[in-house]
């Protein structure tokens, strides 16, 4: 298995025919993700390295039975073209890569879908999301990761490369590494994920990688401490980030006493969370925990 | 984006929330011109971004043009909490018949606009919130359709507002909240929002906290950006789509991903130093991104060592290791580098950074390896 | 039992200080409804006949438990009344009398509860609803009716007053009689109504009154065919109206060649309804329905 | 309300909808001025509320002011399909590069707006539907949301509308559809939408129908009224609050509520005779209102005979019947009553009524045996 993505996922891009969409598009083809159509209204019936270009979702749905959509359409127009994923019958996930949306958009789309065809969204201003050797949907560089037994979710992008290349460094193979993004209103949270791997009967162990701002860290803990029985080994960057400050992402920004990285860190440790200070420890941290999962066995 | 009190009431003004009539001014001849056109009483008020400018002596009364620019030359270049004033606003006195609360932002953790409202106006709402906080109102409301009519008329009696005027309350809610939707704001607050003797609503202060990814929308609010003083290598970073940070340490940082280079900053940190900057190259960052933050760090008299710390996944480690050559070589670098690279072509720039390699371009396997060689030649560790 | 109110329910008046509102608020009480509170933004803490009126929904549903909501908001602000009737906690039905409210308000208001909190919405433009002998919610006249096995579900009102008294003068009396008004979108339909009647143990019969224009009769025949087991006896108005006038009611308006209460009729006979022609004989049709039923048995 | 085009093309012109420049003309001498005005080539358009307009002769190019009077001339007075043309609408000839269809309305059976969209303009959308119903995009709305910008464009591909300006087509069906919402409209449809020459999309007809519940939001909205020639006794009615619609029969009908009226209309038909008019005098009907009711068909010369037929619910049959007796007595009515009540008070009413009974004042027991009396006493049955 693996969650969200898989051999089953049949992949249209919103904004294939554009510089980022066409590079990651095909980036992710490369890898083995099954890339059945592009969307570009106005570039419908054209063809772009083998793979058929519509005007809309869904006909590209009608005409390939895509049942993924990832978004690359700038900003201004991304809500919409989420919302038109959304509405596409068949599709069955969204990730949005695009960052830059405006947070009303965000919070209204996110808001309307949850209210309305339910679809999983993922991001938007994610990396995506990769199953190792099966699917890869978004940025996250394939060639760092390897199969296997633990789930990866982060809020951050390249940090997350990071935590697989770790993991991948002592020979622990991925299940499926989701970045859920760095915006204030993400569609999909920590919970959802961590509640997809305690489903997924491969994955044994789950890294989870925070950031400062918000409480989505303090809402995994609760449902960590409630619901996971895989052990969970964490981390929290932005110790040092100073109060009121976006550091970078829109979502990372410490207000007032809330959303500090050590708030973060205590309330993970509090639901048995194994929290390292330091990202190159993680490939141990897990070791560690799993081995501990195999001698418990 | 925070914007100062008098950007926020001139952007309440134009989408239709009433605040009293009023003039900025930065000398005290613009005040004094300002209390003249007003005419009758008006108060000088400091323009910071912080919070307690009246019980600093940052806001004061004045009958008329003579005694405003007289409190205004008393109120410019005060230190108010560590920041300056150099602008006040000049309005219209109002006549306060009650003082109320109320603000609209989004509940990161509901995912839904929340709004807050309290018929205890004028102190420090965390302070309403935890001393009686059956005074202070709290809703959530559906981005999807907005505050409904019910909405603003729950919020008002729910928080107590005066029960004669709850019309006009209400109907102030809804136009404080079209604002916070209009104008693409992160937060809207108005404290205090208040009932004049005339059964008016106004707001009387403006606390408008824009988001500057919907400034597609709104080209005009980049203007607001004039009246902040920022940091000049700040400025310069941003010139160049760099996202930088000014921080207090003597180790410099570039790092592509927000995550990753905030991690970074932890690290140095727990090996005994402290960052001097956050710098994030972005995504895909190449030959000339690298450059031009190193450019960016040579301004800036603290930095002491230099910590480049990539993970290339769209990003080439190989052009990233070209730019910091390159920049070597013709930038004349006043300190010493320590580089750290993985994931794309990684191998291949390793191979560069050796080629290279000395006392000014010190090359590092690990993060950890990289913060601590770092600290160690910032002299700090 | 009975659908949608019995004794166990607690109404709230949405306007009960306006003439309206006042008149069939308390007629509803006098007929044995329990009553329990007034909403009118203003004059919270009054009391009107011992009735206490509150300035929102959720103030009068905390303090009495109402879990049913009547509506006499003039038509402007009704669309409004109903939305917050629907976003209050407890309140499990909502029955709105207003006449003409905004086609678009109805439209929009229909959906967001479709899609946010499904509190069943019944009207608005109706006459509301009543279970003989256990609670009355609207201005049918209790007088006319009595308790019994007979379901009555209908467009109009007077003539549903009609078809009670046909049914009582035989000594057939009602479980419960729904209006579900004369707009173009009521908030609950033909089809949701049968669904309960169905479910409903104390309901033998079923009466159904439609009208013409739209094809909720249409609608109603397919779900009667399928899922119906109890018999049904039809009634449509308007066999002699020309096309294009609204007759009355915003929603009986025959459109081209279709809403006509000929093809009402008879996909309603093709699903085994017994129509009748004239509305005096609906009691004997369900007297001489309901014989066979017995004889059945 | 159905308004005529020229009303529908001002209204847009209100909102943003693109339509050609247009002058309104009841005379020729009107038409020539307009004609003069707009300048160029111009249509003269009936004003009439029937399709097929242009087969029928009423719509007619011109190539200048005295063209345009001669063919306003002969099409003033026109009968079209038995209406009488009075009104003449004169806008500028647009060429025409491609002609679509487009309409907005409620469907009322999915509860949501309904979009549909041709590349086949200018003719009977209906049969388009039946012969290439591939050239007629169908699309729900949320009306909770409205017209998203990708239902406007998957409109635009999915119908098949020139691909080159897409976007503007897609501008333009958003444009009507905020028509449609902003005007509180039950319909807009506008066969042909054109695509001119110089790639502009303007409404070259306007069927617009208002929803006049939504009347109190557009109070200017009661003024389209004036333009339409009503049937003197339906104007006398509306004055009066009835609900009242003239129909070909002679057995006048007077009820409350439009369900029990149209069914009284169906028994009238059943037992072999045919109603003069609808007349629902609604709930809580008095003796006023009766009275009042029973005055407007005096004036009806086509009624032989008048069934009363009440089910009191909130209306007291009482009161209703001390209406009927008060104005048989001072109104002189011209014809016989046939007089059935249940419900409220129908006891006391009925004693009332049997005081006064006689061949001009006929009580009946039942719906069925009022029509079958009123019938026989209009000679029909």
């Amino acid at each position: 298995m693996a969650i969200f993505v898989d051999e089953s996922t049949r992949l249209v891009v919103q904004g294939l025919t554009g510089s980022q969409g066409r590079f990651h598009g095909f980036r992710n083809r490369a890898y083995g993700t099954n890339l059945v159509a592009g969307v570009t209204p106005g570039k419908g019936g054209t063809d772009l390295g083998g793979v058929p270009i519509f005007d809309t979702v869904s006909e590209a749905v009608e005409a390939t039975g895509a049942n993924t959509a990832m978004t690359f359409v700038p900003p201004a127009f991304a809500a919409d073209g989420i919302l038109e994923a959304a509405a596409a019958e068949g599709i069955r996930l969204i990730v949005a890569i695009t960052e830059g949306i405006p947070a009303q958009d965000e919070a209204r789309v996110y808001n309307y879908i949850q209210q309305t065809s339910r679809t999983p969204l993922i991001g938007p201003n994610c990396p995506g999301l990769i199953s190792p050797g099966k699917c890869n949907v978004g940025i996250t560089p394939g060639e760092i990761t390897m199969a296997g037994p633990v789930g990866v979710v982060s809020r951050s992008g390249t940090l997350t490369y990071q935590a697989i290349h770790e993991l991948t460094m002592r020979g622990l193979g991925q299940s499926t590494s989701v970045g859920i993004g760095g915006d204030p209103v993400p569609g999909t949270t920590f919970v959802d994920v961590l509640e997809r791997f305690e489903a997924d009967p491969e994955t044994k162990a789950v890294v989870l990688i925070g950031e400062i701002g918000g409480s989505a860290e303090e809402e995994a803990a609760d449902f960590i401490r409630e619901n996971l029985s895989k052990p969970v080994i964490g981390y929290v960057a932005g110790f040092t980030a100073p109060p009121g400050k976006k550091m970078g992402h829109a979502g990372a920004i410490i207000s007032g006493s809330s959303g500090t990285a050590a708030a973060k860190k205590e309330a993970l440790e509090n639901a048995g969370v194994t929290v390292v200070d330091d990202p190159t420890l993680i490939g141990e941290a897990v070791a560690d925990r799993m081995r501990h999962l195999t001698s418990d066995v | 984006m925070d914007l100062f009190e008098y950007q926020g009431k001139e952007l309440f003004a134009r989408v239709g929330v009433k605040v009293p009539r009023g003039r900025m001014a930065t000398t005290t001849a613009e005040a004094w011109s300002a209390a003249a056109e007003l005419g009758g009483r008006v108060v000088v008020k400091a323009q910071v971004q912080v919070g307690g400018r009246g019980k600093a002596g940052g806001i004061k009364l004045a009958e008329g043009p003579d005694e405003a620019a007289a409190r205004a030359s008393e109120i410019l270049g005060m230190d108010i909490k560590g920041h300056v004033v150099h602008r006040l606003w000049i309005e219209q006195a109002s006549e306060i018949a009650a003082e109320y609360y109320a603000s609209f932002t989004l509940d990161r953790a509901a995912k839904k606009h929340l709004a807050l409202v309290s018929a205890k106006g004028g102190m420090d709402i965390e302070a309403v919130a935890a001393e009686s906080p059956e005074a202070l109102a709290r809703l959530h409301i559906d981005p999807v359709i907005g505050l409904t009519n019910w909405q603003a008329s729950e919020l008002v009696y729910r928080a107590g507002l005066d029960r004669a005027t709850a019309r006009k309350s209400a109907a102030a809610l809804r136009s404080l909240y079209d604002a916070f939707v209009s104008l693409d704001c992160d937060l809207v607050e108005v404290n205090p929002l208040i009932l004049t003797g005339e059964g008016e609503i106004l707001a009387l202060d403006a606390k408008v906290t824009l988001d500057s990814n919907a400034f597609f929308r709104h080209p005009d609010f980049e203007s607001f950006r004039e009246a902040f003083t920022v940091d000049p290598i700040e400025a310069m970073a941003r010139e160049r789509d760099l996202n930088f940070i000014k921080l207090d340490g003597s180790v410099g940082i570039i790092g592509n991903g927000a995550g990753l280079v905030m991690s970074t900053l932890d690290l140095v940190s727990l090996v005994g130093g402290s960052a001097s900057n956050f710098l994030d190259v972005g995504g895909g960052a190449g030959e000339e991104t690298m450059k031009s933050a190193l450019e960016v760090l040579t301004h800036d008299p603290s930095v002491r060592v230099v910590l480049i710390n990539i993970f290339g996944g769209i990003t080439r480690c190989d052009q990233v290791t070209g730019g910091i050559i390159e920049a070597a070589r013709i930038l004349d670098l006043p300190w010493p580098l320590v580089v750290r690279l993985d994931g794309t072509n990684a191998e291949q720039a390793r191979v560069m950074l050796a080629e290279v390699a000395s006392d000014r371009i010190v090359p590092a396997a690990t993060m950890r390896e990289a913060a601590e060689k770092a600290v160690a030649l910032a002299g700090e560790g």
